[in-house]
């Protein structure tokens, strides 16, 4: 989840998620940033209003 | 100073290494800590902090002293108060305020003091045998009556508003009834740390909003992933699980069939032709008998 | 049973639900139509709001 | 829906549920019949025990 | 599922969701596509809001 | 979405969830494909029992 | 919020949760690191199981 924390931090900070911010924050994280989950990550979040996304439950409501 | 006697002397420079041997320092009231509740603070903090106690004048020096090095820790002063003294630690200030909070303890209620919330005195069994207190309650204004032989509040009832001072009557009530809403302990008037001084409304911190928050990036990040498609190992099994529920929706409400969702709409088929039977089933005549069974 | 399905198939058609409509379907599935059944059912469905009445239909099936 | 209850009415009625007689019940209730769909149906049904998908899944009118 | 997963993808990547574009993406998958069984698809979807119907629960709690 | 669901159309057509397949069925749905987001997915779903997630997942809408 | 992210990006990472790390990840976003609220943000979390936090959070996390 590293990757979607750090996209989470610039979008809170509203900051552009874009692979060189990406990869600095996890790099500070002291990770080894690994540059094609990077582009995914960039890539996956462009058609998407992340606010909405995040304000949508992603579990399927389990039947009682 | 020249007419200033040797131990202040002694104590100022005391007081100034350890200031400049200590990260943090804190100020605290010791005016009406029981000596025993300050002992066991003083076993709590050991090895993470030192109380000391001192004149304020010698302190208000002391930091005069050391604000050369420490920049602004004569910001400290105006927060002394009562019997003022000092806590030096190397913990993070939220941290120390955090630890003197949680080792408050409940105490009795005297007259005068003030109520830093509601004080309620709870429905129920006082233990209490029927006699003058059934009185001294009601007196007070808390619904009190007797059953099964004990005397009894009826309702929860707040003899005392947060802010109001209790009176010396409602003091010795709550006393006799066992309840102790005054709570006792060091209060961390303000801290310094680098440069900073941090009072204590900064330094509150809540234990539900911190778990609250936790949660809230957790299911936020959560939501993230999976409504934008981005897999991790923490969601990728929600991820399947969201296409294939909503793919699984859309086949059923569009009544697609298909090898998932050919046996539940012929259950579906059948469960709504039982309601809606079911909703005709008090008309005579409309059912054939197979449904009237 | 096949009354209250030529019901249905009426109402998720959004054609009127009357003797003639229940009747023709009744009949196309190679059964005998019972005029007097018929009429019971759609004086009966007349007072029953279909689409609320399905909707109280619960089911459990557990996709396997 | 349409197609479904027509083949219910078919399964309750115990006859065949082939494309012919599904086709007539659609036409029966007015509507055009979609033979792509028909075809689906009875493929779909082919390897399908309706007795027992109705009773497996757990089935159950909503209390009122 | 395959045709309702193809449908999912032209839906989400916006795509229109006719015969030629399931066909194809089925094809992709490396399967024989039923013309019949996509056609049946179409049509069922011709009437449906399927963001609506992805949202909507299609299974009902049990009764307890 | 639209990587998961190719995914879940070579699972249940019994495919090989691989690049190239995945590949081929983002581009027959008129996508360019991104490659770094069809390795991150591979690579996600390798640790994963699809037929699993599946089973156990409760067929649900996401509640609004 | 960013101050939390930067504590879970260090959480999920597995690396300690201390003023200097987190300071360097809000940095690395491109923010002000403010002292006193990431020295506020370590005490808090002193108490916490952010492990725990998450097991019991509405989202349960996807078994592992």
């Amino acid at each position: 989840m590293e990757y979607i924390y750090a996209a989470m931090i610039l979008h809170s900070a509203d900051k552009d998620i874009n692979e060189a911010n990406v990869k600095s924050i996890i790099e500070a994280a002291g990770l080894d940033a690994d540059d094609s989950r990077i582009k995914a990550l960039i890539a996956a979040l462009e058609d998407v209003d992340i606010e909405e996304a995040i304000a949508t439950s992603a579990i399927a409501a389990a039947p009682a | 100073m020249a007419h200033v006697a040797e131990w202040k002397k002694e104590e100022v420079k005391t007081i100034k290494s350890l200031i400049d041997s200590h990260e943090v320092v804190g100020i605290v009231d010791l005016l009406n800590i029981p000596a025993k509740q300050l002992q066991k603070m003083r076993q709590t903090l050991k090895d993470k902090a030192t109380i000391r106690m001192s004149k304020k004048n010698l302190i208000d020096l002391a930091f005069e002293d050391s604000n050369v090095k420490k920049e602004n820790i004569v910001g400290l002063s105006k927060f002394m108060e009562g019997q003022p003294a000092m806590v030096f630690t190397d913990m993070n200030p939220f941290r120390l305020f955090k630890i003197l909070e949680d080792s408050k303890t409940a105490a009795p209620a005297k007259a005068g003091n003030i109520a830093t919330d509601d004080i309620v005195v709870p429905a129920g069994d006082t233990g209490f045998e029927p006699g003058p207190l059934l009185g001294e309650l009601q007196q007070v204004g808390i619904p009190a009556k007797i059953d099964k032989g004990k005397i009894v509040v009826s309702k929860d009832h707040v003899v005392v508003k947060a802010g109001e001072e209790v009176s010396k009557q409602v003091a010795g009530m709550l006393t006799r009834l066992d309840i102790h809403p005054m709570e006792v302990g060091i209060d961390l008037k303000a801290a310094y740390e680098d440069e900073a001084v941090y009072t204590s409304d900064v330094l509150t911190i809540d234990d539900e909003e911190t778990l609250i928050s936790i949660q809230n990036a957790f299911s936020s990040a959560f939501n993230l992933s999976v409504n934008a498609g981005v897999p991790t190992k923490e969601t990728i099994v929600a991820i399947i699980q969201n296409a294939n529920s909503k793919s699984f929706n859309l086949a059923m409400n569009a009544s697609i069939l298909t090898s998932e969702t050919t046996e539940p709409l012929l259950a579906l088929a059948q469960s709504e032709m039982l309601a809606l039977a079911s909703a005709v089933s008090d008309s005579e005549g409309a059912l054939d008998e197979e449904l009237i069974e």
